[in-house]
């Protein structure tokens, strides 16, 4: 238990030594997650290690201590990230052969915090691991480079509030229920909450806050597009995939159990205030985010705002509080860790051979990065929740949840939502990798073995979980059960819905799958042979426009791709943003800033101010 | 322990001798200094804390005394560190009058925490306002000349106050003595105390850089040398922090140990910490120049300071504790950093010494450590602080709750200002000629070693702070001390 | 009697932070504080004035009978004090004020106002 | 053995049968615009004839995608209960099918965009786009459905309609009937929906570059579209039935329903289609579930 909490903060200390030596720092750092996945992997089961370090430290007259203990859910998520930190390590090695920077002692402390924050069993350690979550990760993001230092103060803003209102919210729980003990301080919770209304709300709300901060849910979903867009991007794969789970984690530990093992009066016969708030949220960032996904131009904005759309789903699933909702929840928790990571590391991939971020200037990849392509299109099949990948079953659950506690205006947000992503994923693998290949690009090639494995990797893994659910629902079910839930311990195949009948069997859809490819590659190959062509051939109607000294134009249809629909939304979101209000804050600030330097450059004032404050202390303490 | 009375008087023997002594000055003051440390450690490891020493035979009501308790020698320390640490950033050949100011300025905040007599404390802190301004104005230019004199007359000023407050003291209680005062206080009704704590606070917030009696600090910090930067940050803002932690809650304090003001002024105190929060982190949110950044960041240090006292709880007081170490070190440390960096870079522009972070990764990470101490993160000393003072002030009452929340919001601002300074450090810079020696890379090193020791480990620091706190628990203790009739 | 000091010494007081905060020549300025400072000194010689009072020195043994009507001698050896340190700060502030003469060739403190030079 | 057989009977049943219905509805069609028209037979002539062409293709995408499309309009359509069966036993879930025939527009998309053409690249944004627009009001009217019975599987939905002609969700809830018929006219992308292949404005959209065995396998995509999505419809509103007659019979209808409106109908601009979509039927559906829900 302790070593996989040493092991990267040695590595770290390592890596910042030879951080000069490439060859020394990513095997090492390769090294270290394997080992750490390794530890994980014998982890499993045994719940009741514990770890704690005592001190004499008081906080409202008691000592405080950190324990870390190997709790059943935190070991799921941990297990699943440290597989992708794994995975996207192998990756690392070989994409970041052109960097001139190096992420990889900074990265180190964010795994350790990451493992810190699955594994805490207190508030306080908690706090400590997010608070260095947040700080490692504003480095992480500038990675030394001045371009993107604008997003990462955005994302550390945003990282440091969340923090505050969280240590605020921290500490109206420990003195609410007089531990800091996380399973204590929830039970303790449902226990005073009648007594003790407005502080417990508040406390819930303050965690929200920061929770909803890091899964960038919908007040704050600006950061996910302006981060990915400039971060390093295979970092970048970690922090889509991995990091924006943190917010998810907390919510399940805690929220989830805490309101509902709370009888809040129901509105309409269907679900308490608090379900409604963050079942509405979720909603709007699973519709909102699917509508900005679809504008976008620039591929990382768009799978950012892609994943702001998952968060959005997850927390539908919660605000169902409903056992199927719930386990599909923290099961597309993996799913979406799973596909992310192999959207973006495919786009890492796009980047590292092309430099080119904006859709709307590739095109035609496919003939270059086969591999790659095929990663990507497992990649957007999954992120449909398209069967027969692993989108599919969480999403699923999910909406059976919703069905079934007749939360409408939920499940038809989610339907949205999850009909819009099929808009935006065309829309990104059209543009990218179909299309007319720019001449610019012709010499490209696919990117080296070390960066295809991993893409492989991913590519197996979402269709092993797509077939088999039970890789990911067996361990959940387990850590379930292992929690204190009435669940079964699902089975390796089949998923089991919510409503009356609904058990689907993954496997057969697979294989029905499989049989319609049979019928229809038959009628494929009845058919009389075909002959390739290339693209321009068709364009330009057969003829050569060499021969009459000009280039065959490649035009890609791909810059504004859904400008009707974007018509329509426009006024919308012209008049809704939160981006400008945000904005609006940070530029007040910078004014005043002006202002309150204007007043310290000024000597010759300190005389009446010191009066003034005289006076003040005067009028108000005294004559008063 | 009579010897106790050369703390103040070899430095000022010192400030004599150094108007001879022309180029070995620098050695004098190394031997006066290092004499001062280790004579004050001595003290501390002698066994005899707690004791008073009453200056020429006179019993303590009448006569002045110094008194040494585990308070005073803490800062004792503290303050002499600071003076040797500040000593070590100087470079250069300085003239005959910056190492006299500089024992003025040592002797009087050895004074300071040593005095068990308000008007004697008063006169030191007239000396070594004295001695700042002088070594502000030692780099002789516009700009330090004119902050200098403007400090100078701030300060003048609020010493007229606190002279009229001595005088009120005088003619209502009959005594000046600490002790004596602590004693009597309850006969004073609350008008006239309140009227002299606000004459004799109003002087007090002026060194504490507090909202609105601070216009002089930016001025100042921007026009000196780096090297007094580091004094009046270690050893005059450590000596302030003193006075009022002795004056406010062990002196004038009707309650054991607890800021007791009548309800308004309080909240008004309360209010000047929060704004003094506010305005140093938003004044410091887009400003270039380092020392600024670092003058706005002091002060906003010293408002939680502020704050944090005039919460009224010792679990509050605790986390000011740490507060306060953990800006006397992150400060030293960026100071130091700054110092180095302007020197290679050419300019104190934080955009100029774009990529130096990279060439001395370990003034750079110091750098950052402290900044993240500063504003409060884990794992780091100012984390322990925090904690403690936001905790204490969100159940305190409504303004408190406000003043928490806004404490919270100027450590993001804190955060966005700092680490983007660590950024440019570690971003792509270009080369230049200058070279930073490694020795110098050490002493920031083992600064922000300290605060990540104490970040990880805060019992090594809780020990000392208990028995901080017990002695500002029990003012009758020192009471007794200093009034027992042998 | 006394009141009259007090009052003399307040309104003084008031004077000199008039004049501090309204002057713009250093020279009128640390004249204006030095008209305070005598205003505070005053203050606390009223504040051990007794009406009628003698000369606070132990002469004889009999002398310890007029203990009562003897004028208290802490305040004034405290204004003593508080003049020397008085007259120092003056000294030195007249000595800055000529550096500042020098360097902005001005005596008025809005000179420095507008200095923006970033230097080492 | 037996099921791998099913599933070739099944396939080639809607296959068929989706054939079958465009022949008659462009015969229908022909009618009413006061032409003779082709014989019914027409589509299975052309689709021999297209898969005996020699064909164009691009990229090894194209041909997967083709394929693709036709293999998911196929599996889904092996979801589908027909006459209460189905080719393998499953629950025969709704949300299942929904997602299923993605994996078909999917595949036909992806193909065509690979043909590099961007006028099909614009057919495909804007069938994407019509997509958003009638999946959210078909699946409300589901979702009520899916509400009322307790259930999400269509074979148990439409054995709740047994017995008489009144018990069919058509005569029940004849709001929610009118939504999905609307919702059907876009999914089968007839006018006034048919902004995606608009022959005039971007010559056919997806099909520009198709040719040969590509557009043969484009047309049976649609034949079994044509097949699952009728059926869809009979199974939720009209009860399924009790043989394979009875059930093509109605499938029949509704596909007669559709054809009539897009024989009549000009064609709404994409944005048009949207909004129209969404006030209307969406408006419909709302009403029909919050009657069924409240």
């Amino acid at each position: 238990m302790v070593e996989i909490f040493i092991i990267p903060l040695v590595t770290a200390f390592l890596l910042a030594i030879f951080i000069r030596n490439k060859k020394v720092v990513w095997p090492l750092f390769l090294i270290s997650n394997l080992y750490i996945l390794l530890k994980l992997w014998t982890l499993f089961g045994k719940w009741e290690i514990e770890k704690t370090i005592y001190t004499n430290y008081e906080l409202f007259g008691a000592k405080l201590s950190f324990t870390l203990s190997n709790n059943p859910l935190g070991w799921y998520f941990a297990f699943f990230s440290a597989v992708i930190t794994l995975v996207i390590s192998v990756f690392s090695l070989g994409f970041n052969q052109k960097t001139k920077e190096n992420v990889a002692p900074i990265w180190m402390l964010i795994i350790f915090s990451n493992l810190g924050i699955f594994f805490a069993a207190d508030w306080i350690t908690f706090f400590m691991m997010w608070e260095l979550m947040g700080w490692t990760s504003f480095f992480a993001i500038t990675n030394g480079r001045d371009k993107a230092l604008n997003e990462a103060k955005y994302y550390l803003v945003l990282s440091l509030l969340g923090a505050s209102s969280m240590l605020i919210g921290i500490i109206l729980l420990g003195a609410l229920t007089g531990s800091f003990e996380i399973f204590a301080s929830a039970y303790g919770l449902v226990q005073v909450f009648y007594s003790e209304k407005a502080l417990s709300i508040a406390a819930i709300m303050l965690l929200l806050f920061a929770f909803f901060i890091k899964s960038a849910i919908f007040p704050f979903y600006m950061w996910p597009s302006k981060v990915y867009a400039v971060g390093p991007e295979d970092y970048i794969t970690f922090m889509s995939s991995v990091m924006i789970k943190y917010g998810i984690y907390p919510i399940a530990m805690f929220i989830v159990p805490v309101v509902g093992s709370l009888d809040l009066p129901k509105i309409l016969n269907t679900a308490n205030w608090i379900q409604y708030f963050v079942g509405y949220l979720g909603a709007i960032s699973a519709v909102l985010g699917t509508i900005l996904a679809i504008f976008q131009t620039d591929m990382k904005k768009l799978f950012a705002y892609s994943s702001v759309a998952n968060m959005g789903y997850i927390l539908l699933g919660f605000a169902s509080m409903n056992i199927v909702g719930f386990e599909g929840a923290l099961f597309h928790a993996v799913n979406h860790m799973v596909l992310k990571a192999a959207i973006f590391l495919t786009l890492a991939a796009v980047i590292f051979r092309t430099g080119e971020s904006e859709m709307h200037k590739l095109g035609g990849l496919v003939y270059r990065m086969p591999i790659t392509f095929l990663t990507f299109l497992l990649g957007i099949i999954a992120a449909a929740g398209i069967p027969p990948l692993n989108g599919f079953g969480s999403k699923w659950m999910i909406i059976q949840a919703l069905m079934s506690q007749k939360m409408i205006i939920f499940a038809i947000a989610m339907i949205f939502a999850s009909t819009g992503a099929f808009m935006y994923l065309f829309r990104a693998l059209a543009s990218i990798f179909l299309g007319q290949l720019p001449d610019r690009f012709k010499d490209i090639k696919e990117v080296p073995l070390t960066m295809l494995i991993p893409m492989i990797i991913m590519m197996i893994g979402m269709l092993l979980i797509g077939v088999v659910p039970g890789v990911v629902m067996k361990p959940l079910t387990t850590a379930l059960r292992a929690v204190g839930y009435n669940v079964n311990i699902a089975s390796w195949t089949s998923l089991e819905g919510a409503l009356k009948n609904s058990t689907i069997d993954l496997t057969l859809v697979f294989l029905i799958f499989l049989g319609g490819f049979v019928i229809s590659a038959i009628m494929y190959i009845l058919g009389n042979k075909s002959e390739t062509v290339p693209q321009e051939d068709n364009y330009t109607g057969g003829e050569y426009p060499e021969e009459w000294g000009v280039n065959a134009d490649r035009f890609n249809y791909s810059y504004s791709f859904y400008q009707p629909f974007k018509e329509m939304f426009e006024p919308l979101l012209e008049k809704i943003s939160i981006d400008e209000f945000f904005a609006s804050i940070g530029r007040n600030f910078e004014y005043m800033s002006a202002t309150v330097q204007g007043l310290f450059r000024r000597g010759e004032g300190a005389v009446l101010l010191f009066s003034i404050g005289v006076l003040l202390l005067i009028l108000g303490g005294w004559i008063i | 322990m009579n010897s106790i009375v050369f703390l103040i008087v070899i430095p000022l023997i010192a400030a004599f001798l150094s108007l001879f002594l022309g180029k070995n000055d620098k050695i004098l003051a190394y031997i006066v200094t290092l004499f001062n440390i280790i004579f004050s450690i001595l003290i501390l490891f002698s066994g005899k804390i707690p004791f008073n020493v009453a200056i020429g035979g006179w019993r303590a009501p009448y006569g002045i005394n110094y008194a040494v308790t585990d308070l005073t020698i803490f800062f004792l320390v503290l303050v002499n560190v600071a003076a040797l640490l500040a000593l070590t950033s100087v470079r250069e050949i300085m003239e005959y009058q910056f190492y006299s100011f500089y024992f003025v300025l040592l002797s009087s905040t050895n004074g300071i925490v040593l005095t068990g007599d308000l008007f004697n404390f008063f006169l030191f802190i007239e000396l070594s306002t004295f001695a700042v301004a002088g070594l502000i104005s030692y780099k002789r230019d516009r700009l330090s000349t004119g902050a200098a004199l403007k400090y100078l007359i701030l300060s003048s000023t609020a010493s007229i106050f606190s002279l009229a407050a001595i005088g009120l003291i005088y003619k209502t209680l009959g005594t000046l003595n600490f002790a004596d005062i602590a004693n009597k206080v309850n006969n004073l009704n609350e008008a006239s105390l309140s009227l002299i704590l606000i004459l004799y606070i109003s002087s007090l917030l002026v060194e504490l850089k507090i909202f609105p009696f601070n216009m002089w600090v930016v001025k100042a910090y921007e026009a000196s040398k780096t090297s007094v930067n580091l004094f009046i940050h270690g050893m005059l803002g450590t000596a302030g922090i003193y006075g009022v932690l002795r004056i406010l809650l062990m002196v004038f304090s009707k309650e054991t140990g607890k800021l007791t003001l009548s309800g308004n002024l309080s909240s008004i105190l309360m209010l000047f910490a929060f704004v003094t929060v506010i305005i140093g982190e938003i004044g410091a949110l887009t400003e270039k120049n380092m020392k600024k950044i670092l003058a706005f960041s002091s002060m906003a240090q010293l408002g939680i300071v502020l704050f944090g006292i005039s919460l009224g709880s010792f679990d509050a007081l605790k986390g000011v504790l740490y507060i306060v170490i953990s800006n006397y070190l992150a400060k030293f440390v960026m100071f130091l950093t700054v110092n180095e960096f302007s020197k290679v870079s050419g300019s104190t522009n934080y955009l100029d010494m774009k990529g130096l972070g990279r060439r001395y990764p370990v003034l750079a990470i110091s750098f950052t450590i402290s900044a993240l101490s500063l504003m409060g993160i884990p794992f780091f000393a100012g984390f322990w602080g925090k904690i403690s003072i936001i905790g204490n002030a969100v159940f305190s009452g409504k303004l408190e709750l406000i003043g928490a929340v806004l404490i919270l919001i100027a450590s993001v601002i804190e955060g966005v200002y700092y680490l983007r300074i660590s950024h440019t450090f570690f971003s792509q810079g270009h080369e230049r000629e200058g070279r930073i020696s490694r020795v110098y890379c050490l002493l920031p090193m083992i600064l922000a070693l300290v605060i990540l020791f104490i970040g990880i480990n805060p019992d090594s620091f809780e020990n000392i702070i208990s028995i901080l706190l017990d002695e500002i628990k029990s003012p009758e203790k020192y009471i007794k001390l200093i009034l027992s009739l042998k | 009697m006394a009141q009259l000091f007090i009052l003399s010494s307040i309104s003084l007081l008031f004077i000199g932070l008039f004049g501090v905060l309204t002057r713009k020549n250093i020279v009128k300025i640390l004249i204006a504080l030095n008209i305070m400072e005598t205003g505070i000194n005053l203050l606390l010689v009223a504040f051990g004035y007794v009406e009628n009072g003698i000369v606070p020195i132990l002469t004889s043994n009999e002398s310890i009978m007029n203990l009562t009507k003897m004028v208290d001698p802490v305040p004034q050896a405290l204004v003593l004090t508080s003049i020397v340190i008085g007259l120092g700060t003056t000294a030195f502030s007249l000595a800055l004020a000529i550096r500042y003469r020098y360097n902005h060739n001005s005596l008025s403190i809005r000179a420095s106002e507008e200095e923006e030079g970033v230097n080492i | 053995m037996i099921e791998i057989l099913r599933v070739f009977l099944f396939g080639f049943f809607a296959i068929f049968i989706g054939l079958f219905f465009m022949g008659i509805g462009r015969k229908i069609i022909a009618r009413i615009q006061l032409r003779l028209g082709p014989p019914f037979y027409q589509a299975f002539l052309d689709v021999g004839k297209l898969f005996s062409r020699k064909s164009i293709t691009h990229n090894f995408v194209m041909d997967l995608g083709m394929v693709m499309s036709l293999a998911g309009l196929v599996a889904t359509m092996l979801f589908v209960p027909i006459a209460g069966h189905t080719a393998i036993k499953t629950s025969s879930n709704l949300i299942v099918i929904m997602y299923l025939m993605a994996i078909g527009y999917l595949g036909m998309a992806m193909a065509v965009a690979a043909s590099g053409n961007p006028n099909a690249t614009i057919g495909v944004s804007r069938a994407l786009t019509m997509m958003l627009g009638y999946e959210v009001p078909f699946f409300t009217v589901m979702l009520g459905l899916i509400i009322i019975n307790g259930t999400s599987s269509l074979e148990l939905i439409a054995n709740s309609q047994a017995g008489s002609i009144l018990n069919w969700n058509m005569i029940k809830f004849p709001l929610g009937f009118i939504a999905a018929e609307i919702a059907l006219q876009a999914m089968m992308g007839e006018k006034p929906f048919d902004a995606m292949i608009a022959p005039a404005e971007i010559a056919s959209g997806p099909m520009v570059e198709l040719s040969g065995k590509y557009l043969g396998l484009a047309f049976l995509t649609h034949a079994v579209s044509i097949f699952v999505e009728t059926a869809i419809i009979v199974n939720l509103f009209m009860g399924g039935a009790s043989n394979i007659f009875t059930f093509v019979l109605k499938q029949f209808e509704i596909y007669l329903i559709t054809v009539i409106i897009e024989a009549v109908f000009p064609r709404f601009k994409i944005e048009q289609a949207v909004k129209f979509l969404w006030t209307v039927p969406m408006s419909i559906a709302l009403l029909q579930l919050v009657l069924i829900v409240f």
